[in-house]
């Protein structure tokens, strides 16, 4: 029998769950190309990657360790310059979703990856926003990967390197901004959603296996959960079958790498 | 006007202390062996500016070439922190770094700028975010049509790029191909240049007529470096070396292990003559 | 997403009496075919925007499309002067047309921006000239670093774009080559799009990594129309027709020739058969 | 023997004389793509001629017809976007000489293209600005090449297209302008130089057989000759052979086209 599904395997499969064949997708490294391209070769075939890179429409048969590995070149629709990705493309309005993560998240959904500690004396110096800041505003809707623990989920963000839903209800409008922001968080353990009034990221669902306790654990304020809280259907064997086959191409691939 | 010189002459000529200096490479043609060059001749207050450090500017900052770091962000790809940076901004080792810190999109519009000889660049972006209140140099502008508040970087001017590339011509004429970044606005911005490539060839013959160029008037030494992109990598002629980005973490966690390492791969090393 | 149509519905299902259109090809890949179907439909008080008005111009404003024309340079190049258009402008005939003008650089610049999906475009330009006083949509920006005063202009934001391209593959994604001049920035500046294409191939195959490619996502519709941009040209497929060009004075001078000649030559021709 | 030179070519050669094989130059349709192809068939085989269409470093084998002809392209160094043309190349300021002509021109080598009459109400409506604005501003220096006539060498525009030196000195300073602007007017019958102190287009060298009064007669303001006027060298008969070489394998191949 297949063996059972490991948390970030939950993890990778729920966002990937969440894409279209007709989504063009702006990637970043990690769980979510893992997802995309998990999409891309389960349920989504038509789905559009775009790394930030330049790669435009790419293929890759094993996951980039960076997000202009060779491989993406090389399977792409067609590669362009960084400033023409971050100017005709993202800021153009042309990405449907929008991949994030972040060393820790807030209730309303916005992202730290700068700095924990006072940004003049950090006591960790995380790599930056990279391209998260605009990423944030200019997809349709972002969708956000982290594992749960209760230094990543906080209260209160020291620093806030992309906007998610800024303070509650009209935070994004005020702000010009006209896009979805986070629509949906999908952990290890659950899938939160914001709260369609309070915009408050409230768990909809639950992981196979993972517990109300477990989740709140995981989190560093008092969590919320849906009225309708459900049980995320549980990986499915050609899931399972062709995530794992992607990440032992990439493993071997990488290895033999020198 | 380009020249064909050595990677020791072409550091030597166009690299000062002091220098504001980009070396560019989107992961892809990152100018490693002249970031190598640049440590041997033991370069020092550099303003290094680079959208993305990666494990050259690690070198580099680790050993104690750089005063200022302008970026957008700063990890090793895939695998984690970069220590040496790290150690600098947290712990001020070998010394303090100052640091002016901006989004992608930000950088990417400020090469943009600094190509098109525009004092300062405009675009969406920094809303609802923290980087402008530590970053005097994240402004705004106002459309006169519209009303609009967008925001504003100023143009990226360096004393010097740097970059690799595929091939140069007999000319000088200098062509990128594959993920090609910002290495074309890198040079065009900047008042001199050195471009490596992995080779020289008599003329490029066959090409897409929009091939990505550099005229040869728009470059200053060219030094020809087969596989100077290591452990980056070159479309064409090698792959990333993935495993070795994975193996530095180790290598740069430690301060003793670091400095043995460069000891023994860069400070004894030729120039032209990368390690494996 | 694209797609694929005969070019008599492409037309028929993008512009609409009142639009702003851009038809862009900069001397190369002039959407001729597309331009004449717009004139057998009828279309009406159309703002055609075009840095090169060109023939296919004089020919829209000669048969009462145009009600308004925002272009950069209004010639016959190498030739002369296209006359249905002064004719409009110096004397109402067939009917008032309005003129929005700018120089080149703003227009290149506005589509960019357009492209960019921003509100307005900055450059260095327009000193010491007549054109901003007669121009409203000429104002100017400060920088917020040096203080300097620079050209803005508005973003083009068309209703639809047209373009003739090269050859699309069978997704819908469209490939131009060669003299690319603003047509990606229009097809990407503009609320829809009618691209013709040369020829429909199932894959673009071997190509540079960094080919000028539009992915069908972009993209409207498409109509294939071998000849389409005749007798502007399609590089690697049939050479502009300078004869033609030269030919156009006599043609364009008399009021009736003029419409003769239409008559003959575009009004009788079926969408997608092209004259010669 | 050589048929004598006309003043068109006579022009045309003077103009290529000025260019040096180090010049990077954006090149116009007519008398300046003639000169520059000529310059570069003789004396100036490393000149770098680019056009706005977006061609760098192209060399034609016949003189194209249009900004944008196919020939530019397939010689070309590379082919850029009109965008990039316009900001990276022009803008940036990487192009020495620029190649202005015009309808009409004034003492201080200003140049109208754009309307005879009034604006909204144009006797003569001409084809416009197209690059010229910007072209007399960012070039290094700028070469304007005109036929003589009293209807086109007047004493007053009536719009000013493109910048020259304004009304005098300090003109282009005053407007942050820092290329220096026309330094030869090269025209059927003379160079004309801006005088160095008070800007006013001076003529410094005759064409061979050019008199001064045919040159006064050809100018609505009162032309100023320079102290050390010279005659202009004549044609030899390689710049003649080649020239003439040129245009006529251009008629050829253009008749050729349908």
């Amino acid at each position: 029998m297949v063996k059972p599904a490991t948390p970030t395997e939950m993890m990778t499969i729920a966002a990937a769950r969440a894409l279209k064949s007709s989504d063009v997708c702006f990637v970043g490294i990690g769980a979510p190309s893992a997802a995309c391209n998990l999409a891309r070769l389960t349920h989504a075939p038509g789905i559009t990657l775009i790394y930030e890179s330049g790669t435009i429409d790419t293929r890759p048969d094993v996951l980039p360790l960076s997000i202009g590995d060779g491989e993406l070149c090389d399977t792409a629709l067609t590669t362009v310059s960084v400033p023409e990705m971050f100017r005709y493309w993202l800021q153009g309005g042309r990405i449907t979703v929008g991949f994030l993560g972040g060393a820790q998240i807030d209730r309303f959904a916005n992202l730290n990856t700068t700095v924990v500690g006072a940004y003049d004396q950090p006591k960790v110096r995380l790599p930056g926003g990279g391209g998260a800041p605009e990423i944030a505003i200019h997809c349709g809707e972002i969708f956000i990967t982290m594992a749960m623990g209760s230094r990543a989920f906080v209260d209160k963000l020291p620093f806030i390197t992309s906007l998610g839903h800024g303070t509650g209800p009209g935070s994004r409008e005020k702000l010009g901004v006209k896009t979805r922001g986070p629509t949906r968080v999908i952990t290890d353990l659950c899938v939160m959603e914001p709260d369609p009034e309070t915009r408050e990221l409230t768990v909809t669902s639950l992981h196979p296996g993972a517990t109300r306790e477990a989740v709140e654990a995981g989190c560093g304020w008092t969590l919320r959960f849906a009225e309708g809280l459900s049980e995320t259907a549980p990986p499915t064997d050609e899931e399972l079958a062709v995530l794992r086959d992607l990440h032992e191409r990439t493993r071997r691939a990488h290895a033999g790498e020198a | 006007m380009a020249s064909f010189l050595s990677l020791r002459d072409a550091i030597a000529n166009e690299v000062r202390d002091g220098d504001v200096v980009a070396m560019e490479g989107f992961t892809h043609l990152i100018p490693f062996a002249a970031g190598h060059e640049i440590i041997r001749q033991g370069r020092r207050d550099l303003t290094l500016i680079r959208m993305t450090p990666d494990i050259i500017y690690d070198q580099l900052i680790g050993m104690g070439c750089a005063r200022k770091l302008v970026f957008s962000w700063g990890g090793n790809p895939g695998v984690g922190s970069l220590h040496r940076m790290r150690d600098a901004v947290e712990n001020h080792w070998p010394h303090r770094l100052d640091i002016e810190e901006h989004s992608h999109a930000a950088m990417a519009n400020a090469y943009e700028a600094g190509a098109a000889n525009l004092p300062f660049a405009v675009f969406r972006g920094y809303k609802g975010v923290t980087l402008p209140e530590v970053n005097p140099n994240i402004r705004s502008v106002t459309c006169p049509f519209t009303g609009e508040v967008l925001a504003a970087v100023p143009a990226v001017r360096p004393d010097v790029a740097i970059i690799h590339a595929l091939k140069a011509d007999a000319r000088g004429n200098v062509l990128i191909e594959g993920i090609t970044g910002v290495q074309k606005e890198a040079v065009l911005a900047s008042r001199r240049s050195v471009v490596t490539v992995e080779e020289r060839v008599e003329d490029f013959g066959p090409r897409s007529a929009n091939a990505v160029i550099l005229p040869h008037w728009t470059v200053g030494s060219i030094a020809v470096v087969p596989r100077g992109a290591y452990p980056s990598y070159a479309h064409g002629y090698y792959k990333r070396a993935n495993s070795f980005y994975q193996a530095w973490d180790a290598i740069a966690r430690d301060r003793e292990t670091f400095l043995a390492w460069m000891d023994e791969n860069v400070m004894k090393a030729d120039a032209g003559r990368e390690v494996a």
